[in-house]
């Protein structure tokens, strides 16, 4: 029992590791060790599921780290091991068999599954930033290109700004309460709750690409298209939704946590809508949807939709892998993921091209498809809370009906290039019904609701409302051919999007984000570490060779003084000999020809006034040796 | 009478002293530091000391005929046929040696010195003899060794022949090999 | 036994000087030798470590002032022993046919460093202090590059300037023991100076000014980057890997214990020192062009998440924080030393092929030199505490239990020092990107992969790191103990 | 015939012997000036015997001591002036500059 | 009762005697085997440790009314026993000198004086010692009879002549003012004596005691001395002397001058500040090794005079002192042996010396280490010492003067150790055998002293 909590995790883990790290040796067996790992993945999750292990093992002093799979973690589980064994069959087809990457993927898939089967923040924190550091592999896969790898420093370290949250949150969980379990943090004592609150928050926000942090999800489409399946849908950015989820009673509890949950979720959902209307890219609108889809969840998440959002996270998972996977399909086999290249490419793929229509269809919240249930099931719950979310979150819907509908119209579009270079393997093909089926058929939870509530738990939920659902429908049936007929009758320009000039070039731009974070914080950063770095060499470094250069510098003009009113005794100093002191004084005194010139030539500088008494001349000796001796004698007697 | 003696000697012993640096030979000089050290002889005599006088009479007899015959042996102008004045920062000595005197004095005539206690005994040469033979023994055995390394030190530091020079490496030489008739 | 821990390696280097004829090769060998039996013998006294202060060794050595040779380990030291006999058998491994001289001062300054994390008398600890000094001079200085005798002079000059002040705060102590004494038993038994706080003030500020140069914590840091920059890359392993630890070590074994109250006064100070040494060590590190400079700044940073850790410990409130951030610093003390030794070992080999460490003069090398990567990229993650290594494990319990330890104060000070972790990402990122990927600069060319002595060197290192960041149990089990026995002596 | 006569004119002989010790070229001239410091010497050591502790015989020792210094003392310049004499044919204190700094 | 046993001097007879003998035989041996003198003063001072080491388990007492056996004293013959013992040693350049017997005997008799300077509780027998170690070594200093030799004989007789008779001025003056010149007497009689003129007289007294310890302001000679005198009288001059000087500085601030209420431990410790800041500061940039060395003496002397200016304020004072003495004169010596050894004193022909010769450039190493006072050498112990005496003492500024100025002599001893393990220049010499193992053995002195420094104490 308590194996099977073990090894559901660590297989791919480790599988994923060596292969990762074999080297060339683990290319070739890489595809289908892969795939087999990720089947018996599955198979060991859907076990987990119904055997719901639990785990527990001593980490930290006092703090033991945990997995266990209760019926959110469940559905989870099994979302990701099949959407990871999905992606991964595609990938055996699309990508050459390279162990590094499908020893990552299966990484990437593990750190998913332990990440929802923590059951503390410790161990969650570790598999998120474990799956940060795989996205960031996985999006820089092809590193010798410098574009790609900057997308992936940028994609990982937004999301581990996030991240900084978690450690913030585990920090007041521990404060608060002594433990890091995710139970009952909301018992924490004190202001804890709410610190924990907000560390949750960002790590979520910046793991979903909710806003502010969406930007990164346009950058992580430089990496593979399989990587974007997995981490689009099931993994990484749905471990924020997720982390929302399951920290529902905390956000709910801390009074303002939820609300902000929520608005974000809705603001996203609507911006990011906008954003993938204006995109001539078929990732990047893909990608901008699943920011705004995964806007529902947050939303969910804020208005205490568990069950709905998780629905929605599920259903989406499925449509989104599916729809990345056949843009992945099209652009190896066409060469092209512009909008504008990709006219056609469903009439020369039928196949694929009818799963990308379901997927899309789905998307748009086309009745009775998957996502039009969830997400009414969501917009339900917000309507419930208030009705301005609700009023946001429906626009967002009708915004995702235009875009979806861009999209599938777009590849159903006479094509105007030359025939296709490559066909879609058969590899790539066996995953796409199965998970079109899934992003058309999930819908069912709507009508066997209440064992999915219970299945899912969290608070009282309605089942979606007929109301609801037909009034989503209505609008999005009539949004769909409103775009359909508009994109076809009008110019066939790709990026429609009808407003003022500003806006749209906003929303193409990913609403400036990225260009806003860099002129507010990644160039202030750099500007201030390269002032701190001169600063440290010239101030702090500085400082100590100036201390010890103005030491040096105090005590000569003494020494030298001293040894000028002996010398003065002795010889008349000639006015030549003066005016060459005062100009080495002057030269000495030049703070920076002295610094340059530094300790050691200062030293040595002494070094020389030091031995002037020492002139060779035994009467000079006498003389300065009487001359100290009745001075000393002097004082002694005169200061007693 | 004591006193009146007391105040010649002690001018006498001043201005031998500075006639010292005063006059223009260094045969001179040396008359001069000898008539210093006569007035001081002499005064130890006043105050009950007749042997340590004496003492410092004909050491300082000998020692001047010594440097007499060292100034004969090496020493240019020895008898002042050239005048000669080789001194170097004379104000500044003069300066220094005057402070000095100046602080001295001042210390003479400020400072409480402690009253007599007791009274010199009968003879005091045999309490000189007593103490050297008594509390004082260690002094005198070391002036003894002093005398010995004084000794072999100036023999190191100014003859230039040796026993080897002389009688040869292995010391065997029946005759010394002298330059000159026993010059050493 | 631990005597001859201890001394073992110092054996050896003398026997290596006695054998003038010996080849590099068979030096070379014999140092393998000896640092290998002495890993296996300090892994004899993890075994047998019992929580408490095990083997100790006390002699007579000044009796006049009652200081003598007194060594013994318990799980403060224990980590650092181990961590001490690795790193050099690495650097051992690192360095084939570096010379006899080589391995013999390599060797001396192993006694010296295992010498320091067993003393328990202070002027025996000084005397280890100052001499991996003067070892460490002589390795940059012999078999440095660059502008090596500059650096080597003024890390002499720096650290020793340290070391005199520690030592008068160590005579400070003594004085203010009744009986004097040096044992640092003794003292940790009976603080000194408990009831003049004026006096403990002012030892502390001797101690603290000379450890806080050696660990470095800035504004007295800067001897450190041109140290390493102009060390061969076994030295700058050593340095960093485990003289640093000497600073932060002597703050657990000394200050904190001997001086609790001044400590707890001025927990607030040392806070804001950790705190600030943390975030601009990062920040100062971003700027940099040199791969070695930039190591050498975040060791600048680690280095302050501890002292920040060690701070929060001093403050009132949270007894189980305190212990988790005294613990999380113990911990980075073997995980620093574990992965900043492979980064600089790694870093040697940029010099080592083509001469230079300008990062704008690389790109790429992941083509030619794939396994250089991908352990570069390992080190690194593990540098800025990816999970699953060593470093997150470390840098997690500090955290945690600097927000944890007192209120809002830590837990500003807690939340301030987190955007230092970003920063180490973004700067090894940043240096990934320059060196490994991308295309190609002009002296990619030269680099060729890593040799197999250098592959084996840095594995194990990389491995135990990995080691720890999953299964950090076996190091804990350790460190706890006596992690909790410095929270209470602190807070006596 | 007070003490102070005595100190008074041991102090002026100690300043001229200090004078000449200081202002001479001449070696043998500085040794005459510092005999005169002796010379000083001893008649400060007599005076304190005479005056102060004229029971016990420390005073007269100091002066025994004094003499000897003065002998020893001389005989030692007498015989470096020789050597310095016949190695430079230097017995002048400006002479003997090589060593320095 | 008075003691008056002359068995309480063996160890000074002994040296006295073998003196005599070497002298004697020295006379009827062929000019190239005169090094049987040393062999016969080489067994007196092995004797005269011997003896010590006896003398050392007695109880301490006043023999001959001036001459004090404590520890003090103890510890000063030993040192200089072995100091004399290495120079003995270090003679080789001078084998079959004309004048290498009186070599042998002049080194006795100097050291027998500063073993007298450090044991004379009576000012007349301090004098009388002074003159004792400073004679011989005027000779000495002009051994070689070549200009620089007798340059420098001339000025360290000069400047001896002169403080010495400062230092009997100083004497009357206390004389005059306590009323006599053994030091139970005068402990008595100053305190009650006017202050003024126990403060001049302690000025000019230490003046000669300074001249015997090479600090300010009687530094002058021991530069232009180190330079000029052949190799081993530098190496002898700049370590015994000075070790009779501090001990008996020691010996007259703990039995005299604490009784006096005047400021000696100021003028003390403004002494010591300025001659080890004065040192170290001449010493940068020193190209002539033995300058160097001498001008690291001054700085030395400046450290040795800190447990002076504490005297009897603190009970570290004295073991500070003695161990710091032991560990210096060991050190220094052991460094002079490596310059004798190379038989040079530019420092640029110390360039590669590890190359040629590693065991001498080690020892050199290690000596000049130990003379910044790096663990584990002995000068680190006695630096310790010392930091802990004037901490205790109350003298914080001084301890924190000498810490600041240690750092700063590391400045020079590195320029010196640095080129040591540079690859040099190829002009072929040999170094010499006996210096050579003498400097190893010095250098192993050092270390033994530094490391198993509690066999010393137990003494």
């Amino acid at each position: 029992m308590s194996a099977l909590g073990w090894v559901l995790p660590a297989l791919p883990m480790a599988a994923g590791g060596l292969l990762a790290l074999g080297g060339r040796r683990a290319d070739r067996p890489a595809p289908a060790v892969a795939v087999a790992v990720a089947a018996v993945t599955t198979a060991l999750a859907v076990a987990a599921a119904v055997l719901r292990p639990s785990v527990r093992a001593p980490m930290l002093a006092g703090l033991p780290v945990g997995m266990a799979v209760d019926g959110l973690s469940a559905v989870l589980v099994v979302t990701v091991a099949a959407v990871a064994l999905a992606v991964l069959v595609f990938a055996a087809g699309e990508m050459p068999p390279s162990g590094r990457f499908f020893g990552l993927m299966l990484v990437f898939a593990a750190a998913m599954l332990v990440t929802v089967t923590a059951t503390d923040l410790l161990l969650l924190l570790m598999a998120w930033e474990v799956m940060g550091a795989m996205s960031y592999a996985l999006i820089g896969f092809w590193w010798h290109e410098s574009a790609r790898v900057r997308a992936a420093d940028t994609a990982f370290l937004t999301t581990r700004t996030g991240d900084l949250g978690l450690y913030l949150a585990a920090g007041a969980a521990f404060a608060g309460a002594g433990t890091l379990s995710l139970d009952g943090l909301e018992g924490a004592a004190g202001a804890w709750p709410h610190v924990v609150a907000v560390g949750l928050l960002a790590a979520a926000l910046g793991k979903s690409a909710q806003l502010p942090f969406s930007f990164w999800l346009s950058r992580a489409m430089a990496g593979p298209s399989p990587v974007s399946a997995l981490l689009h849908s099931a993994t990484m950015v749905a471990a924020g939704a997720y982390l929302l989820l399951r920290t529902q009673p905390l956000l709910a509890a801390t009074g303002w946590a939820a609300p902000v949950a929520a608005w974000t979720g809705a603001v996203t959902a609507l911006l990011l809508g906008a954003v993938a209307l204006a995109q001539t890219d078929l990732k990047q609108l893909l990608a901008a949807s699943t920011s705004a889809q995964l806007g529902f969840m947050v939303l969910a998440a804020g208005t205490g939709a568990v069950a709905g959002g998780t629905a929605h996270l599920v259903a989406h998972a499925a449509v989104k892998s599916l729809l990345f996977l056949v843009a992945g399909a099209w652009l190896a086999a066409l060469g092209t993921k512009d909008l504008n290249g990709l006219h056609g490419a469903a009439r020369r793929y039928p196949f694929v091209g009818a799963m990308f229509t379901a997927g899309a269809l789905s998307l748009a919240g086309m009745p009775p498809l998957a996502l039009w249930v969830t997400k009414d099931t969501v917009l339900a719950a917000a309507l419930r809370t208030s009705w301005p979310l609700y009023a946001v979150g429906l626009a967002a819907a009708v915004l995702a009906a235009v875009y979806a509908a861009k999209a599938m119209l777009i590849v159903w579009l006479p094509a105007t290039g030359d025939a296709p270079a490559r066909s879609v393997s058969p590899l790539e093909k066996v995953p796409l019904p199965p998970l079109a089926l899934a992003a058309a058929g999930l819908g069912l939870v709507g009508v066997f609701w209440t064992p999915w509530h219970r299945l899912v738990g969290g608070p009282s939920e309605p089942p979606p409302e007929l109301r609801g659902l037909a009034a989503s429908a209505v609008l999005v049936l009539m949004t769909f051919s409103w775009a359909v007929r508009r994109y076809v009758r009008g110019s066939l320009r790709p990026a429609v999007m009808t407003g003022p000039r500003w806006a749209s070039s906003a929303a193409a731009d990913w609403l400036h984000l990225e260009r806003a974070v860099s002129a507010v914080l990644v160039r202030p950063v750099l500007a201030l570490a390269a002032a701190l770095a001169r600063f440290d060499d010239r101030v702090v470094d500085g400082a100590v060779r100036a201390v010890a250069a103005t030491t040096l510098r105090a005590v000569s003009p003494a020494a030298r003084r001293v040894e000028a009113g002996l010398d003065g005794a002795v010889h008349a100093v000639s006015a030549a000999g003066l005016r060459t002191a005062a100009f080495s004084v002057r030269r000495a005194e030049d703070p920076l020809a002295s610094v340059v010139r530094g300790v050691g030539a200062a030293a040595r500088r002494l070094g020389r006034l030091a031995r002037r008494p020492q002139t060779g001349q035994v009467h000079i000796y006498y003389f300065q040796a009487v001359v100290l001796l009745f001075a000393l004698a002097v004082v002694l007697v005169l200061l007693r | 009478m004591d006193v009146v003696a007391f105040w010649v000697l002690a001018a006498g012993a001043v201005a031998g002293g500075i006639a010292v640096f005063a006059v223009d030979s260094m045969a001179r000089a040396t008359f001069a530091l000898l008539v210093s050290f006569l007035c001081v002889g002499a005064e130890l005599l006043l105050v009950d000391l007749p042997y340590l006088g004496l003492l410092v009479v004909l050491m300082m007899i000998m020692e001047m005929l010594v440097m007499a015959v060292f100034m004969v042996m090496y020493m240019m102008n020895p008898a002042g046929l050239m005048p000669m004045a080789m001194v170097h920062n004379r104000r500044g000595a003069a300066a220094v040696s005057a402070a000095v005197f100046a602080a001295l004095a001042a210390g003479v005539f400020l400072t409480p010195w402690p009253p007599r206690r007791g009274a010199p005994a009968g003879d005091t040469t045999f309490a000189l003899g007593e103490a050297v033979m008594g509390p004082k023994m260690a002094v005198m055995m070391l002036v003894g060794v002093a005398i010995l390394a004084t000794m072999i030190s100036s023999v190191v530091l100014a003859t230039r022949r040796g026993r080897y020079d002389r009688y040869g490496d292995r010391l065997d030489a029946r005759r010394p090999a002298d330059p000159g008739r026993g010059a050493p | 036994m631990l005597n001859l821990v201890i001394f073992l390696p110092l054996a050896a280097s003398l026997l290596l000087l006695a054998l003038p004829r010996l080849g590099a090769r068979a030096a070379g060998v014999l140092w393998i030798a000896t640092t290998a039996l002495d890993l296996l013998l300090v892994l004899g006294l993890w075994a047998t470590h019992d929580g408490g202060m095990d083997h100790q060794t006390r002699l007579r050595w000044i009796p006049s002032v009652n200081a003598s040779y007194h060594v013994g380990v318990d799980g403060l030291s224990l980590p650092l022993l181990a961590l001490t006999a690795l790193l050099f058998l690495v650097c051992a491994v690192y360095s084939p046919g570096r010379g006899r001289g080589f391995a013999a001062l390599f060797l001396f300054l192993q006694s010296v460093c295992l010498g320091l994390f067993s003393a328990l008398d202070l002027l025996l600890f000084f005397v280890f202090f100052d001499l991996s000094i003067v070892g460490m001079y002589f390795v940059i200085a012999g078999w440095g590059h660059g502008d090596r005798l500059r650096s080597a002079l003024k890390f002499f000059l720096y650290t020793f300037l340290g070391s005199l002040a520690l030592l008068l705060g160590f005579i400070g102590l003594y004085l203010g023991a009744e009986p004097h004494t040096f044992d640092i038993v003794e003292l940790t038994a009976e603080p000194p100076l408990a009831d003049s706080p004026g006096a403990a003030a002012l030892v502390l500020l001797a101690v603290g000014i000379g450890l806080a140069v050696k660990t470095p914590t800035v504004p007295v840091h800067t001897w450190l980057p041109p140290a390493h920059t102009d060390a061969p890359a076994a030295g700058s392993a050593i340095l960093a890997g485990i003289l640093l630890k000497m600073g932060v070590y002597g703050m657990l074994r000394i200050a904190m214990p001997m001086l609790p109250d001044a400590w707890r006064r001025y927990a607030g100070v040392i806070l804001v020192i950790g705190l600030v040494s943390a975030v601009y060590g990062a920040l100062v590190a971003l700027a940099q062009e040199n791969v070695k400079r930039m190591i050498a700044y975040t060791s600048v940073s680690h280095m302050g998440y501890i002292v920040l850790g060690l701070g929060a410990a001093g403050m009132a409130g949270n007894a189980a924080a305190h212990r988790l951030a005294v613990s999380g610093g113990i911990t980075q003390m073997v995980s620093h030393g574990l992965l900043t030794g492979a980064l600089f070992l790694l870093a040697g080999v940029f010099h080592d092929r083509a001469g230079t460490y300008d990062m704008g003069r690389y790109g790429g090398i992941a083509r030619g030199a794939p396994v250089f990567a991908a352990l570069t990229a390992i080190a690194a993650f593990g540098s800025f505490g990816l999970p699953g290594l060593s470093g997150f494990i470390a840098e997690f319990q500090i955290f945690t239990g600097t927000i944890g330890a007192d209120g809002a104060a830590t837990a500003v000070a807690g939340a301030l020092a987190l955007p230092g972790v970003l920063l180490t990402a973004a700067l090894f990122l940043r240096m990934l990107h320059r060196t490994m990927l991308g295309g190609p600069g002009p002296d990619t060319g030269g680099i060729t992969d890593l040799r197999a002595a250098e592959t084996t060197a840095i594995v194990p290192l990389l491995a135990l790191s990995l080691l720890i960041g999953v299964a950090p149990r076996f190091l804990l089990d350790v460190i706890e103990p006596a992690s909790a026995a410095i929270v209470s002596l602190v807070s006596r | 015939m007070t003490l102070q006569a005595f100190l008074l004119t041991a102090s002026a002989l100690f300043a001229v012997g200090l004078y000449g010790a200081l202002s001479q070229q001449s070696i043998v001239m500085v040794m005459m000036g510092l005999e005169l410091m002796v010379n000083a010497i001893v008649l400060a050591g007599a005076a304190f015997w005479y005056h102060v502790t004229p029971d016990a015989a420390d005073g007269q020792v100091l002066v025994l001591v004094a003499i000897t210094v003065m002998a020893l003392e001389m005989a030692m310049g007498f015989a470096v002036v020789t050597a310095s004499f016949r190695a430079g044919e230097v017995d002048m204190t400006e002479g003997a500059e090589d060593l320095k700094g | 009762m008075m003691r008056e046993n002359p068995a309480d001097l063996l160890p000074e007879l002994l040296i006295l005697g073998s003196a005599v003998c070497g002298l004697v035989a020295g006379l009827w041996l062929p000019r190239h085997r005169q090094r049987i003198v040393a062999a016969v003063c080489a067994a007196g001072l092995a004797g005269a440790l011997a003896a010590t080491a006896l003398a050392a388990r007695g109880p301490r007492m006043t023999t001959f009314d001036s001459f004090e056996l404590d520890t003090t004293t103890h510890a000063v013959r030993a040192v200089v026993v072995v100091s004399a013992l290495l120079v003995l040693g270090l003679a080789g350049p001078l084998r079959g000198h004309p004048r290498e017997s009186e070599l042998y005997v002049l080194v006795l008799l100097a050291s027998l004086g500063a073993v007298v300077m450090a044991a004379a509780s009576d000012l007349l027998v301090l004098m009388t010692a002074y003159l004792l170690a400073s004679i011989p070594g005027y000779a000495l200093a002009g051994f070689a009879k070549d200009a620089r030799g007798t340059e420098a004989a001339l000025k360290y007789f000069l400047m001896g002549a002169l403080l010495g008779i400062v230092m009997l001025t100083g004497m009357t003056m206390l004389y005059g003012a306590g009323r006599g010149t053994a030091y139970p007497v005068l402990a008595g009689g100053l305190a009650a004596a006017p202050q003024g003129v126990v403060a001049a007289g302690t000025v000019a007294l230490l003046a000669g005691l300074l001249f015997k310890a090479g600090a300010v302001p009687a530094q002058y000679w021991v530069p232009d001395v180190t330079e000029g005198a052949p190799p081993v009288v530098a190496a002898f001059v700049t370590t015994v002397p000075k070790l009779g000087g501090l001990a008996a500085a020691f010996r007259l601030a703990s039995e005299v001058l604490v009784h006096t209420s005047v400021g000696w431990r100021a003028l003390v410790a403004v002494l010591a500040a300025a001659t080890m800041t004065l040192g170290n500061l001449a010493a940068f940039g020193q190209d002539n090794v033995r300058r160097l060395l001498a001008y690291s003496t001054i700085s030395q002397a400046g450290y040795l005079l800190v447990p002076v200016a504490v005297a009897g304020r603190s009970d570290l004072a004295e073991p500070a002192l003695l161990f710091y003495l032991a560990a210096y004169a060991v050190t220094q010596l052991g460094a002079f042996a490596v310059v004798i050894a190379r038989g040079s004193d530019d420092l640029a022909d110390y360039t590669g010396l590890a190359r040629r010769s590693p065991w001498l450039a080690l020892s050199l190493v290690v000596c000049l280490l130990g003379l910044i006072g790096t663990p584990p050498t002995a000068v680190f112990v006695g630096k310790l010492l010392v930091f802990g005496s004037a901490l205790d003492g109350g003298h914080a500024w001084l301890a924190v003067v000498m810490a600041v100025n240690t750092v700063a002599s590391v400045f020079y001893y590195l320029r010196w150790i640095v080129p040591l393990y540079r690859t040099g220049h190829a002009v072929p010499w040999t170094p010499r055998h006996a210096a050579s193992a003498l400097a190893v053995t010095a250098a192993v002195l050092s270390l033994v002293l530094g490391i198993a420094g509690g066999a010393v104490f137990a003494l």
